[in-house]
């Protein structure tokens, strides 16, 4: 038996949803590491695509930015970034987008713009960047984030970019095809939308959490499904090869200056 | 009109004044803040800034106060955090008001890509379901006439001067990108005039690709041989990202007075030629 | 799905059907002449041919009685003359009535480009004072939101095949273009399925550039090696272009029984094998 | 005192329209041949695009089609053709456009689409090509083709592609902001618009024409200048120049099959 870090359960929760024919667009961060883990571990195939034009990158290392050298150096291929928003992405050849959020909501429509109004904000985010198109295009979203009463929030400040809307069909009303988050891995518990309403519900709780555990660091009514499941730990193939990554990336990135 | 090799002074003093919409462009990679440096001491003012990602190159020149109004799709310290001198800007009016523009990576990347084809707007699918369109004017909707599907549309971008940074010019002028070559080569064909600083000029490319990411030296304006010019960014082949000084950056950032030393020590008191060491302390 | 190897027949067999809409491409080069034969020998009827430059191959295509509707933009043998078996379809209904749809190139290079970029409509600055727009319902206007100019608007193309020759792919099935790429990429990115032949299947494509023109494999459908498989026209690095062929094909296109005798002969009672002696025969 | 026949004047006429900081957007055939040799004559520096993505090609024997392989091993950058057509020509980068064509008005209107009804031709020629957005987006065009009652009438049977439309103003009127056809170079004289009306009138005669010789192979009423002047005879370095090109271009199409 192995001991792990609630991070490390979750990153290892996301990683495990990825396929090994995926294709995947990679937001930095959280979803950066699961993607990699995945690419290291089960899906050795899984073809991760990231924003700066990089397309079936292997980094030995995880970027610190998007547009890193080692993403670009292990890739199959860099293509400007007009084409990697145009063709590849809007031209639905993504199976999966990875994102993280600043807020979200019960139908998985993200906040990383404002805190506060937006003319006049209490915290200014970073913004968008690809997510609102991220959102949209892919064949179906996971979004990966610490779970938080401030981040999981009744009604987000702003939206950044679309998940379920207002639940229901109201995805599609957007004239908007694909299948939007589909999955919400925290680092207590992995959530799906409910088949019809569309709101998250707990699915599968992290070994060690309760119930509890989720309803108090979540801001909107938590649902539970009718049978939860309990989450897999990490192996210890997952949380070596996990450890052994960001033990690299730590490296290189304290090497210069 | 062929490209002419210049200082970094001559370029920016020729091609850059005040008023001027500007892009500076380079997505991580060959981001050319000794140009942005330039602009700084050269005292630059109401510049409107276009850019994917202002991370630190636009931080300056808010902070520095040659900005007026900001257009731009993700503004943060990639992996580090938030641009605190775009976010006191914003948030406090510090060292005045800035006006922003805001749009999704895809709507800039669609700009950008229908600035160089000529077009007023680009046409895409996004902003589906997102609260942009609110707050932002230039973001409006319209109907593929034959499917009646509706599409977004943005004004596309067309700056008075884009400046980036590339590996190579040759000896005539004509201009390599390797690598992530971001929107580099849209936005120089977007703009009206361009300065491109470079690693360095070469007699001629050798077996280059036919299909390599260039400019010919009619569609430039200035070519400046800036070894290091990029740095802290990077450039594929010549040095690597100083991911540490983005680091260390946060601080400088965080703090007026911090800022506002490390560019009376760094930029006012510097100059191109001080990149050359910073690309060796970070050879690839 | 990841591309699968297969030979031409079976690429053929499984990808195209009667009544499909088709886009065979490459611009004078790499044009995927194997394919197009297999097409014929197969029978294959009521297809939409979609190609900027409909030269031979849609002359033997269209004559051997396979199409249903042309697409297109410029339908000569460039250098030579006309292609009588299109001319003669189109003046004479033979072997039967061809439906024409007819664009200039910047229209299909944008709506290849729509197709890829998953838009249902290309819209550019195009066709002012031009009568095309009289005949071709498929070109209208629309303002842009923010300037009012008046932009043609063309239904983007998304195939329901695509057809290309490429120098190589490597083991895994991904595939690299060089030269004059045309229009392949986007043609094969705006279908629903892809058949792409090539010069050769390599270990790996050893250090190509990284911005090389390239398709990965879960992008494409099927793969098939046909050495020679794009002549007359070349492959670059490979064999050139066949130029006295095409003025060859003249008078074999000019006569109906001429014309039927040399596909009975070289088609019909060809195979992708019998490309290799010609691309040995031109070699470069 | 050399010889030359009408076509080689024409096409040193055509070429001497050519300065060396022009950008050229090369069609088939006589513009190719009158481009490349002020390439290799007056304009060394002469950048030639020809549409199948070569930028600033410089092939030493006349491609057959505008794709062949010389003029891709001999640019310096060859580009995907939507992006040619995309940001090279509509981006309005290309200073002239080269054209010919089946019929020719007086307006500098081309036909290269059809002789006769559209729906019913008599003739079903190549069709429009690059031409349509090569007439609008290059600064200027210039127009070579030989002179006769066949080509040059009073009304095309269709407008493949705009010149002046029908003269004056009405260029402009479709929105169209560059100069258009500013040049019409053929076997007996040149011809430039009128600075008012944009009908073609002749500016200059080819040595031993005569004005009868022009009016009778002109499909309209032929206008000429207050001042008329004798085009310059090509010179023996550029008939040397032409000859040669023509000889290694002669010579390398046929080396084949």
């Amino acid at each position: 038996m192995v001991d792990y870090s609630p991070t490390e359960m979750m990153t290892v929760s996301a990683a495990r949803a990825l396929k090994n024919d995926d294709v995947c667009f990679v937001g930095i961060g959280m979803p950066s590491a699961a993607c990699n883990l995945a690419r290291l571990t089960h899906a050795p195939e899984l073809t991760l695509i990231y924003e700066s034009g990089t397309i079936g990158t292997k980094p030995d290392v995880l970027p610190l930015s998007i547009g890193d050298g080692e993403l670009c150096e292990t890739a199959m291929n860099t293509v400007a970034v007009p084409e990697m928003f145009r063709y590849w992405l809007q031209g639905g050849k993504i199976s999966v987008g990875f994102l993280g959020a600043a807020q979200l909501d019960k139908y998985g429509n993200i906040n990383t713009t404002v805190i506060g109004d937006y003319d006049n904000p209490k915290v200014r985010l970073p913004g968008g960047g690809g997510a609102p198109e991220i959102a949209t295009s892919c064949g179906e979203v996971f979004i990966v984030m610490k779970q938080s009463k401030r981040g999981f929030v009744e009604k987000i400040d702003f939206v950044t970019s679309l998940g379920h809307g207002t639940g229901g069909e109201d995805r599609a009303s957007y004239g908007v095809e694909t299948k939007g988050p589909s999955r919400l891995i925290t680092d207590l518990c992995i959530m799906e939308p409910h088949p019809m309403g569309k709101q998250f519900i707990v699915t599968s709780i992290h070994p060690g959490v309760t119930r509890e555990d989720i309803i108090e660091n979540t801001g909107w009514d938590v649902e539970f499904a009718d049978e939860v499941a309990q989450t897999p730990i990490p192996n210890e193939n997952e949380l070596s090869v996990l450890r052994a990554l960001h033990a690299r990336t730590a490296k290189a990135h304290e090497g210069q200056q | 009109m062929v490209a002419r090799f210049m200082t970094l002074k001559e370029a920016v003093a020729s091609c850059v004044k005040d008023g001027d919409t500007i892009a500076m462009e380079g997505f991580t990679h060959l981001i050319p803040h000794a140009a942005g440096n330039e602009i700084i001491r050269q005292g630059i003012k109401d510049l409107t800034l276009i850019r994917m990602t202002p991370d630190m190159i636009y931080d300056q020149l808010i902070g520095a106060g040659c900005a007026k109004k900001l257009v731009f799709s993700w503004g943060g310290n990639p992996g580090v955090g938030s641009l605190h001198r775009l976010r006191e800007a914003i948030q406090d009016h510090w060292p005045h008001k800035l006006e922003i523009e805001e749009h999704s990576h895809a709507a800039m990347a669609n700009a950008y890509d229908a600035g160089a084809a000529g077009l007023p707007c680009a046409v895409f699918k996004g902003y589906r379901g997102a609260e942009l369109p609110r707050v932002n004017k230039n973001i409006k909707f319209i109907e593929c006439p034959f499917t009646g599907e509706r599409l977004a549309a943005v004004p596309s971008i067309r700056p008075d001067v884009t400046v980036v940074h590339a590996q190579k010019a040759n000896k005539k002028g004509d201009i390599l990108f390797e690598g992530i070559v971001g929107v580099q080569k849209e936005a120089v064909l977007a703009a009206q005039k361009s300065i491109i600083t470079v690693e360095e000029i070469v007699d001629d490319f050798g077996d280059v690709s036919p299909n390599a990411v260039m400019l010919p030296n009619w569609a430039v304006t200035a070519i400046v041989e800036v070894p290091g010019g990029a740095h802290p960014s990077y450039a594929q082949g010549y040095y690597k990202r100083d991911n540490a000084f983005y680091k260390a950056w946060d601080p400088i950032a965080r703090d007026r007075e911090a800022f506002k030393a490390w560019i009376e020590e760094h930029v006012m008191n510097g100059g191109p030629e001080d990149f050359a060491a910073k690309r060796d302390a970070n050879k690839a």
